[in-house]
């Protein structure tokens, strides 16, 4: 928003790059069109984060205006897993089992620093961002972020749910597999280095003066 | 409530855990035929064949939790045997990152503990320090204090009172709620630049003066306010289906509240008249006019009731601290903690200096030690610091009420029905951010 | 049902309390209970000192139990509200680490601290005062998660914040680094790899092998004496 | 002839039929499963299953269900009796709606009867106490 130019919202256009047929470009676009507008979001709201979502999702800045009104509590019929708050170590194995149940398509919001990086709290308790658990779609950044920063990343999520290929590339949806020892997504040397204390953080473990 | 033989009287308590701290598991011993006795029941007992029992997780990610709490319930059927809480979900080593913060840099961790009541937290952890350095504030940083502590009151109950709804069924509190509490973001934001995380108290001051317009503001807030409170009252209080899920549920009475240390509107509503605004007054409270709610019966309509009422003193409270709102400074004049006015310290050597040094070492406070309770919506909220000297504190203790209300929570579930459950843990007003800090 | 007001013991003619102004860092006028107690308890007492308006009196860590007892049940004291229990550890090491309890008197409108000193040495234990005071279960769990500070007579010495398993030791401790002894990604490993019950305590899994609905493997895991982790 | 006038009721019947065909139909042709393991396990708010929700319940669930079927069934057999009120309580035939003979109490009189019936049946219930939930 500040430094990149805008990615140009396109809302009816639609270019794909190979020359599929015309009826699958078509009914791609009906599907996205269909999916882009009704996602039902899982509130995985944790924290001040949540409370931010419940203001977002409230009367004043309706989320409904988005198709995105009905929550989904159970992920059998989620589309869009909204992380709101920060994750402890705890929780860690939660969200990472409901993000596995959700079925495909399936996109995650990571909203606020804490979700997204760990945020303020470097410490021994939180996951330094819940990108090193499960892959995330679009980071909203902001302690909490203002409802008009989530709601434009729910509209950069229908963005990028436009431009899928949904019918003709279907590796896009396929589950990721686990490594079965360490259980992850990402080799572990890639989440220490996404988990390394950056900016001022580096020395703030000085318990004396 | 009896629990069958069924239910394996085993050591229920597991005193198996090593010595640091890893699990131990008590051994248990199968008969041939697989049914599992317990270790000290006498062979040959025929165990009763009660209805089955089942086992299931109102989890962390669940819509009536109220935030990631983790009760796990033995049911017969429809009836609570047995309510074993699991908390620990939002635990992120509060106390342990204000060991490594200078005094002013803890006060944006008070709001993001509890995150629906961050004003009155910040006051609370200001007073706390301001006695640990000894320092008086000035009148007008007073009255300020007493205005935002009982805004931050009001719009606590707010969402606490739309969250209570949607768990009993009634969607539409649950937006008048949000629209007062949006009026009060706008409030917060003109004042401090932040709708929820404020970060509005320093030591010895406040982070900014009012803003021109903002009384204006508060005033018509204040008027707009009791017509949703009486709105919502109409709805409510003698709805057939939310007195018929209310009463009688989750009872606590008076000795067994205070032994259990409840706090805040859940002792009141057991019928003890203990608020710290009252008895340990700060900030000048007992000079104002208000009276506290006290229920009778102790049961989840009582606490419905004594934070309705709580609302409107907090109104009346307001309105009298608007009319006597002194002008002057908002900041005490104490070097050691509040730094020089901008002009000054761009333009004066020594004030650059001393800017520099209190923010590069932070202000020091001498070596002791001090509690302070404030009254916070959801009970007694103290902090007590530890200091030795240095600008970092020993220790950062935050008394959190709602971590003490809910302990409470498998007396008062036990033998009421599930969804009798989900209207006790809402009374309970809980907020995980504060109790798993 | 009738109201309990506080403060109703104090005599007739005290003045409901006002904000307090110019408070001494330390002296000031100590807090009553503590000549009471010394009465009652001799040398079992030690010391006392007013801080920032609040008495604080050390006592012997053993006596906890029986000193916490007679203060909530002598009707000249009436602690009845136990307001905080946490523990204190210093930054320099060779001071012991101190026990720390918060009590108020509702009737008499009193607050007392009482704090013990543990040497860092022996092994930290303290009577629990779970018999005396409901609201200390929670409150006791905690400072064992946080400090390992065990509690003798506690019904249900848990960790309460942590999970069961954690391997790291006690977060509150000085000698406990801020982002944790291990890396982040062998953190993350621990916690994504606990077994299933792991997240259960001892208590749901005897119900539910009382019903014989625990799998077949857990059972395995759990019959043996091993940890939780298999 | 005779099957004319049933002609509404079936198109009715293919309708809802074909209506759910299609949707079945579709999503199973246009939908590509992804089973893994944890997929295909119980979600219980995120938390590992302990047991299973196949249990032995206790018999007052099954006493309440019958109780409705017993009343539902009494409020069906209302409807046809509804339809047919105006020709039940007609001594003569009625022609576009108006009855040519004198009217008489037998329409209303069957169904009085019918609901003293089961009015003796509700009144045991409700003494016997099987209304009572706890």
């Amino acid at each position: 928003m500040g430094l990149t130019p805008a990615t140009k919202p396109s809302l009816v256009s639609y270019d794909p790059p190979s020359q599929d047929g015309w009826v699958t470009t078509r009914l791609e676009f009906l599907v996205n069109w269909g999916r882009a507008n009704s996602l039902w979001p899982m509130p995985f709201g944790t924290a001040c984060c949540a409370i931010e979502f419940m203001a977002t999702a409230a009367s004043r800045f309706d989320l409904a205006r988005f198709g995105m009104e009905r929550m989904s509590y159970s992920p059998r019929q989620a589309d869009v897993l909204i992380c709101a708050g920060r994750v402890p170590f705890k929780l860690a194995p939660v969200i990472r089992r409901i993000y596995e149940q959700m079925p495909q398509p399936k996109w995650v919001i990571s909203m606020g620093a804490c979700a997204s990086s760990g945020g303020m709290f470097d410490n021994y308790a939180v996951v330094q961002g819940i990108d090193t658990i499960i892959p995330v779609d679009v980071y909203v950044p902001g302690c909490p972020p203002r409802p008009e920063a989530l709601i434009h990343g729910i509209m950069m999520l229908q963005d990028k749910v436009r431009q899928q290929r949904s019918i003709s590339d279907q590796q896009q949806y396929e589950e990721i597999t686990i490594d079965p020892s360490s259980r992850f997504y990402i080799p572990a040397a890639q989440i220490d280095e996404l988990s390394e204390p950056f900016g001022n953080s580096v020395h703030q473990t000085r318990s004396a003066p | 409530m009896a629990t069958t033989t069924r239910t394996l009287e085993v050591e229920l308590a597991t005193q198996s855990l090593g010595p640091n701290g890893e699990l131990r598991r008590v051994p248990l011993t199968a008969t041939p035929d697989g049914v599992v006795m317990p270790i000290d029941l006498p062979p040959g007992t025929e165990p009763d064949m009660g209805s089955e029992r089942m086992l299931i997780n109102i989890g962390p990610q669940h819509p009536a939790t109220h935030g990631v709490l983790r009760l796990v319930l033995e049911l017969d059927g429809e009836t609570v045997v047995r309510c074993i809480p699991h908390i620990g979900y939002l635990h992120c080593g509060f106390e342990k990152i204000g060991e490594y913060r200078q005094y002013n840099q803890i006060i944006p961790w008070t709001d993001r503990e509890d995150y629906l009541n961050s004003m009155g937290n910040n006051i609370s952890y200001a007073l706390s320090a301001e006695r640990l350095f000894g320092i008086e504030i000035t009148p007008r940083c007073t009255v300020l204090r007493v205005i935002a502590m009982e805004l931050s009151r009001i719009i606590s109950h707010l969402v606490w009172l739309g969250t209570t709804a949607i768990d009993m069924g009634a969607f539409t509190p649950f937006l008048w709620t949000f629209q007062e509490r949006e009026t009060v973001y706008n409030l917060w934001e003109s004042w401090v630049g932040a709708r929820l995380t404020t970060s509005a108290s320093r030591i010895g001051g406040m982070a900014a003066d009012l803003p021109s317009g903002w009384i204006d503001g508060l005033k018509a807030f204040l008027r707009s306010l009791p017509k949703t409170l009486d709105e919502t009252d109409r709805m409510l209080t003698r709805n057939g289906i939310w007195v018929g899920r209310t009463v009688g549920l989750g009872v606590m009475s008076a000795s067994e509240a205070i032994n259990y240390g409840l706090s805040g509107p859940m002792l009141r509503a057991s019928g003890v008249a203990y608020d710290v605004r009252k008895d340990v007054p700060y900030l000048d409270y007992e000079t104002y006019d208000w009276d506290i709610a006290v229920g009778t019966k102790g049961d989840v309509y009582d606490r419905y009731l004594v934070r309705m009422e709580e609302m409107r003193q907090s109104i009346r409270i307001i309105e009298q601290a608007l009319q006597r709102l002194p002008d002057g400074p908002i900041n005490v004049d104490d070097p050691r903690v509040i730094l020089p006015a901008k002009s000054k310290a761009t333009s004066e050597m020594e004030s650059m200096i001393h800017h520099f040094k209190l923010v590069m070492e932070g202000p020091r406070p001498p070596i002791g030690e001090c509690y302070v309770a404030t009254e916070s919506p959801k009970g007694e909220k103290g902090y007590y610091l530890v200091s030795d000297g240095t600008s970092k504190p020993v220790r950062w203790r935050i008394r959190p009420p709602a971590f003490v209300n809910l302990s409470a929570i498998s007396k008062m579930a036990e033998g009421h029905l599930l969804s009798d459950v989900i209207a006790i843990n809402a009374s309970i007003d809980i907020v995980m951010g504060e109790i798993d800090r | 049902m009738s109201v309990v007001i506080p403060g109703a013991a104090l005599p007739h003619g005290t003045p409901d309390p006002v904000t307090p102004r110019q408070i001494p860092h330390r002296g000031g006028e100590a807090n009553p209970s503590v000549e009471a107690l010394r009465a009652q308890f001799g040398e079992v007492i030690g010391r006392h000192d007013v801080m920032w308006g609040e008495t604080c009196v050390w006592i012997d860590a053993a006596r906890i139990r029986d000193v916490v007892l007679w203060l909530r049940d002598d009707p000249s004291q009436q602690y009845d509200y136990l307001v905080d229990v946490t523990a204190v550890e210093h930054r320099d090491l060779d001071l012991p680490m101190e026990m720390v309890w918060h009590l108020r008197s509702l009737p008499y409108r009193r607050f007392l601290r009482i704090k013990a000193s543990l040497p860092m040495a022996a092994e930290l234990e303290v009577p629990s005062i779970e018999p005396v005071y409901k609201a200390a279960n929670w409150l006791e769990r905690e400072v064992f998660d946080m400090f390992g500070i065990r509690f003798a007579g506690h019904s249900d010495l848990r960790r309460i914040l942590l999970w069961d398993s954690y391997a790291e030791g006690f977060p509150l401790r000085k000698d406990f680094p801020l982002r944790g002894r291990f890396s982040r990604s062998e953190q993350l490993s621990q916690a994504l790899s606990a077994n299933p019950e792991a997240k259960y305590s001892m208590e749901e899994l005897s119900i539910a092998d009382a019903f014989h609905e625990l799998p077949a493997d857990m059972r395995a895991r759990l019959g043996g004496t091993s940890t939780g982790e298999g | 002839m005779g099957l004319q006038a049933y002609l509404p009721v079936l198109m009715l019947i293919g309708f809802v039929l074909l209506n759910a065909a299609i949707i079945i139909g579709l999503s199973q042709w246009a939908m590509r499963r992804r089973p893994t393991t944890v997929k295909l396990e119980a979600y219980e708010s995120g938390i590992p299953v302990l047991g299973d929700a196949r249990e032995r319940f206790s018999v007052k669930f099954y006493l309440v269900a019958m109780l409705f079927i017993v009343f539902d069934i009494e409020t069906v057999f209302l409807i046809p009796w509804g339809t047919a009120f105006k020709r039940l309580s007609c001594t003569g035939a009625v022609i576009d709606g108006l009855c040519t003979g004198a009217t008489s109490f037998f329409g209303l009189g069957e169904m009085l009867v019918f609901m003293a019936i089961l009015a003796v049946g509700l009144t045991y219930v409700w003494r016997k106490g099987a209304l009572q939930w706890d």
